[in-house]
């Protein structure tokens, strides 16, 4: 289309058009290349365009980019991805009944969470959006903090500051969330540099979502990163939709958000985010370049966001219901089950238990949880509102406490 | 004054071909407080649509159209989001007419939702008005009510200067007098809820005292003119609100008629209170009226500190506090 | 060179070392290929990473990017160039003798400025650098006017209200200019989306350094000129200097500004600034694809800043004083002024002689902006300080000028 | 003052290798100000770097490394262009310990040229502390000599709180007493220039009485504390100066003693008036000392308008504008 006019892009389908992926080319699994960990970068530059995919339609695992992974770690990263859907799945429903003031699903992303948080290693840190609670399920953060976060009740670490799902989970490396999007991805860079000036071979992990990358925030971390080579995995989880607005609304006439790394000199890798292993085999590349003094490295994650945007959002609203059945890459959950099934170290008997105990284990953190109260049935004590503004408050803070009956030490 | 706020741009947008509303996820979707909900359907898709998340990208897009002639109106979804906009407005909008000697303006009205009450934690609830009214070339309007918002707005898009229109979306759906745990109130019935169809406009700077009183001067804008006005009746002393409706420009001659009359005078706002915009307030009144003051100006405000989500109904300047002062305000010695 | 520690670019040559330009590949003159201006952006990537050229080291047009220009428009180029150098000159040196507070020189860099203008149409709009000047030397913007502005005399036409050569020229399709870099990318975005949405076929031609493509300003612009698909075509002026910072520090291990396009599914090209022919063609071409409503397309300007930031710089502090004369691309003018004389339509008698009318005419302008007054010695009405902050000044300005004995209409 | 803040840098980068120096130009070519002169020579490149022209990647990258464990202390070359910034400063730097329950804090130091009177025009003249003396988690800094500019610097990079370091660019080079056309003094004599070697602090909130008086108290920071001595000296009146060196902290009790002794006070800032940092001084001293309070707070500060070129020295506050005032507040009625 062209001649004059104002070109506002619009997705292939909404509420009532049946879904359309036509325009989605889905590359067979194992065919694209898996150049050296170390190769330059303009021998990199056609990945930023393909898409990388190991686990076949018959759920085998194809190709240079297979990371060949011992069973016992495909099933913890099967396990935690489950672990992540039920607690979704239950935290959502406490949503409904009021136990909370706000919460956020990932489901058909987990991959692109527990994958990164099981490859990295324990002192590197994400710098996290709000669709990756799945590294803390991944890494055993204790699900009843996670909750009480939740509830922001006497026993929240978070000490009733932050909205719900904003975790901050140091030990975990996991950084501080925020409600502002991307204003975090360039911390991930500053980190990264400061590990390096530090001499030592830590990663830093940022995560953004592609409505965000159209942030400034997004580009001046791309910048700094190139220019001082920093050790940092850049990852854009294109789940194709931001709130309402289609990933057209963020990338325009162009298809590849990896592809936004060939304007800073970076490797740009895509990568079918709903395949378990090949979500770990491209940060297992990155990381080993990043830890080689080699610099950062763009991944794009093509997933699909299944779920609402939050519980304030309605899809039905803008895209057709039944979209995520059509998503043309599948359920990240459901292929990495089948892979193991297929090399004969799953079943389905295995998977009915496991999700009964993960329920059970979710259920028994949301009642620890809810036995120290839910939203406004209990919180920290009121003085947490005065602390941690500065390291000391100053007397403007005191003289405020005071006048609320506060002592700054009580 | 959902609905009144789509009327506006909806009667704006009927009326004049250069006003196009834009922003993140306003198109298809009508945002997500459905302010701009139907605009689409009922003017195009090039007249109402969505934007890439780039705050600062969408104020710089009004201003160039702006400049070319346009009169665009766009939203930033939560007004916590618009400082990656600053710099466009602080350095680019306000001063483009000045620098320029006339040859360019930027006419935009910037919407946003803003302040707290809905448990949205400390990035769905600030109110950053004093920011903007410190910057010389910018205009911040803030509507407590429906009738209010409409015409207010409609104001804000036919003025040649930039204005920041920030919408309390505590009060969205209807009053509220701060009372965290009461029942939730609709605009049905409320005086200020009937809104005139069609075109009409509150002029920009002209204050609007919701209740004549006595006794004291409470100078209030947004939701606090309705905490303002139940500590009142609370307190049943014989208050005198005011809602000053835009804090730029500041309507100083019903101030201060007013203070000098009460010689008592309280300023209620959301926003933290160091620096905030009651300390302006607190400096004119102290300075125009200061032989006429039998007390000190008194503000209530947010505390100072983040906007924090478990302790919201105690941040939040109640009635009880607002009384408080009240009470200390008439205080007898 | 790779291993941890933190990576900090340097230039190749620091003041007391020989230039090196040895990283730069110089293509031939017209052996870049020169496709459709109506070409899909997949198929012009290549063009990102080349460096299109027509003038060749025998003063000659080669290739199909030659404008085949008349003789006259040529002419009237090197005219506008050589004004251009000659006000700056003249300029410099009144700054030196204290008439002014600041100046700018776009020395090396006129083609950039000049060719632009003259391709474009007048109903057209440059969102123009401190570095363009020559927009609007090639307009015949009057000479008296800029040297008002610049001694913010009484005539200024920018009212006393801004720092010298920070002008603004609606007539002449030039946008105001501000002290900060970089934040007026996005208006030019903006102003081609309202020309496309008025159903005009106007463009808008934003400019922007090399170091301030660095700025999340200049990644906002391009994402909206992609989504929209905005008639803008989008000028990165890659002078290699951003006051005493080398290219590296804004583009990392990235070689190439124009490649930046790619990410944003935009065309860049990569063009030898100092070719007058060449730039005129990618801004001709470009300007075709925009008014086609085809968008936007990226343009490199690849030149050099000969001469210092700006009055309050020295640049032999930090690159060898030489590195301007080994610049492998020449000098704009002179080639120009070799290609006319060359197909016989320039000599250096006439050289001379414009030369010297130019000069003279730059210090006529001078005499009279001089007898108007100099910065300090001669200002416009004190009350233009209160006006046009509000389209109609409020209580607080009136009240201000009350206090200093103006009133609002005198 | 430059040579003292360069060794500010110099102390600490040689004290504590967590400290890193950064900005547009402080590398190699140490400063469009030269206040980094010489530290990428003594301290490596690693340590002292050019960055990307990109303000809020300066602030996230100094952020990150603060998270990291690291003390950075990034420049932005102009006040004017913090802005870019904003956003990072007040929604990250500001809230990090506060929402993350203590577990990361941004250690930053963000020093950065501020004001006017150097001819600069618009854009490289502003004075913007206002805006961060609204932000709840940051601390504002203004040094007004080389002593305390040395000693509050190294107090800032010490500090665990993010800093904003404002350097009155108009005293890089000496004192100035606010007079555009007398002749250029330079530091040398004055009893604050001698700038003892090594390491010395001045605590953040302390504020300092530079000229005690009795008859009335003047506020002011930077260049205005200059400009006040000047105007007090030329009204022949015994005016007591209280230079307040950190705005946030703020040294309250300070002021208010002095107040309370002298009942009149006079506010002096360089930036615009309307919501300055002055009305908040204003509306502090009213609060605290109105039973003690002779006359209204006074404020003198820029006017309404964007920094204008042409007219510097008249946007400028002037010692006679502050003497007129002066006047005005010891007049008998
Ligand atoms: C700076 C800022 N602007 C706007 C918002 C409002 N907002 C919250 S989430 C969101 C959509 C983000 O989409 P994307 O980056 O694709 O992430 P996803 O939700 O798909 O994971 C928006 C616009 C925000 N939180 N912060
Ligand atoms: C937002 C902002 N940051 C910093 C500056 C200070 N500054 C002025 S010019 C300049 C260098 C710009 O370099 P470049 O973009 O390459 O343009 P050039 O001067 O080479 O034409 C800088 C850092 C500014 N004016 N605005
Ligand atoms: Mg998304
Ligand atoms: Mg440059």
């Amino acid at each position: 289309m062209s001649g004059i006019g104002l070109h506002v892009p619009e997705p292939g389908a909404r509420p009532g058009d049946e879904p359309d992926f036509s325009h989605i080319v889905v590359q067979p699994a194992g065919s694209v290349d898996c150049p050296p960990h170390d190769a330059d970068e303009h021998e990199l530059r056609h990945l930023a365009f393909d898409l990388i995919r190991v686990l076949d339609d018959d759920d085998h695992a194809r190709g240079g980019w297979n990371p060949r992974l011992d069973p016992d770690v495909l099933r913890a990263g099967l396990e935690a991805m489950l672990l992540t859907r039920a607690f979704d799945d239950r935290l959502f429903r406490l949503h409904r009944q009021g136990k909370t003031s706000f919460y956020m699903k990932s489901t058909g992303e987990e991959a692109c969470a527990v994958a990164p948080s099981l490859a990295l290693r324990r002192d590197d840190m994400a710098f996290p959006t709000y669709r990756v609670a799945g590294w803390l399920h991944a890494r055993g953060y204790p699900l009843e903090r996670m909750v009480n976060q939740i509830f922001s009740n006497a026993e929240d670490p978070l000490r009733g500051r932050q909205l719900p799902i904003l975790y901050s989970a140091r030990d975990y490396g996991f950084y501080s969330l925020s409600g502002n999007v991307g204003s975090r991805f360039g911390h991930a860079v500053g980190w990264a540099m400061a590990a390096a000036y530090s001499g030592r071979d830590q990663i830093a992990l940022g995560y953004i979502g592609e409505g965000t990358t159209a942030e400034g925030d997004f580009h001046e971390a791309l910048t700094f990163a190139s220019v001082y080579r920093a050790p940092a995995i850049l990852c854009v989880t294109n789940n194709q939709w931001a709130i309402s607005s289609f990933s057209g609304i963020a990338n325009g006439t162009a298809q590849s958000f990896a592809a936004k790394a060939i304007g800073y000199g970076l490797p740009g890798l895509r990568v079918d985010g709903n395949d378990f292993l090949a979500v770990w085999s491209v940060i297992d590349w990155a990381a080993r370049r990043a830890r080689a003094g080699l610099g950062a490295t763009l991944i794009e994650f093509f997933t699909y966001r299944a779920a609402g945007h939050s519980t304030s959002d309605d899809p039905t609203r803008y895209r057709p219901a039944s979209e995520a059945a059509h998503w043309p890459l599948g359920d990240p959950v459901e292929r990495l089950s089948g892979h193991l099934t297929a090399i004969g170290e799953w079943d389905e008997a295995r998977e009915e238990t496991l999700k009964a105990e993960l329920a059970a284990r979710v259920a028994a953190a949301v009642a620890v949880a809810e036995k120290v109260g839910t939203l406004g049935k209990s919180k920290p004590p009121l003085r947490e509102m005065f602390l941690g503004v500065f390291k000391e408050p100053d007397w403007r803070l005191t003289e405020q406490m005071r006048e609320l009956g506060l002592e700054e030490h009580d | 004054m959902i609905q009144a706020l789509n009327d506006a741009m909806d009667v704006m947008m009927a009326r004049d071909p250069r006003v196009l509303v834009f922003g993140e996820d306003v198109g298809f979707f009508g945002g997500v407080f459905r302010v701009t909900d139907g605009l689409q359907a009922r003017h195009g898709r090039h007249r109402c649509f969505d934007t890439p998340i780039a705050e600062g990208g969408i104020v710089a897009t009004a201003i160039g159209m702006a400049a070319y002639g346009l009169r665009p109106v766009p939203e930033i979804q939560f007004a916590d989001y618009i400082l990656p906009a600053y710099d466009q407005l602080v350095s680019e909008a306000a001063r483009l007419r000045y620098r320029s000697g006339g040859e360019f303006e930027a006419a935009i009205t910037v919407r946003s939702p803003y302040g707290g009450g809905i448990f949205g934690g400390q990035t769905h609830s600030q109110s950053p008005e004093a920011i903007f009214a410190h910057i010389t070339g910018l205009k911040t309007v803030i509507p407590s009510n429906p009738h209010d918002a409409k015409g207010l707005l409609i104001a804000a898009v036919e003025d040649d200067d930039p204005v920041i229109f920030l919408e309390p979306k505590r009060l969205y759906n209807g009053p509220f007098d701060g009372h965290g745990d009461g029942p939730l109130k609709t605009w049905a019935g409320h005086t200020r809820a009937e809104v005139p169809s069609g075109y009409y406009t509150v002029p920009l700077g002209k204050a609007d005292v919701v209740r004549p009183g006595g006794d004291l001067t409470i100078l209030a804008y947004g939701t606090m003119v309705h905490v303002a006005l139940a500590a009142v009746k609370a307190s049943g002393c014989d208050g005198e609100v005011i809602d000053l409706r835009s804090i730029v420009p500041l309507d100083i001659d019903s101030i201060s008629a007013s203070v000098e009359r009460t010689g008592r005078c309280l300023i209620v706002h959301e926003a933290s209170r160091f620096s905030g915009f009651g300390a302006e307030l607190a400096a004119l009144v102290q300075e125009r009226c200061f032989y006429s003051l039998e007390r000190p100006v008194m503000r209530v405000c947010g505390w100072d500190t983040p906007y924090p989500h478990a302790f919201e109904w105690d941040y939040f300047p109640s009635p009880q506090r607002v009384g408080t002062a009240i009470t200390r305000l008439l205080a007898r010695d």
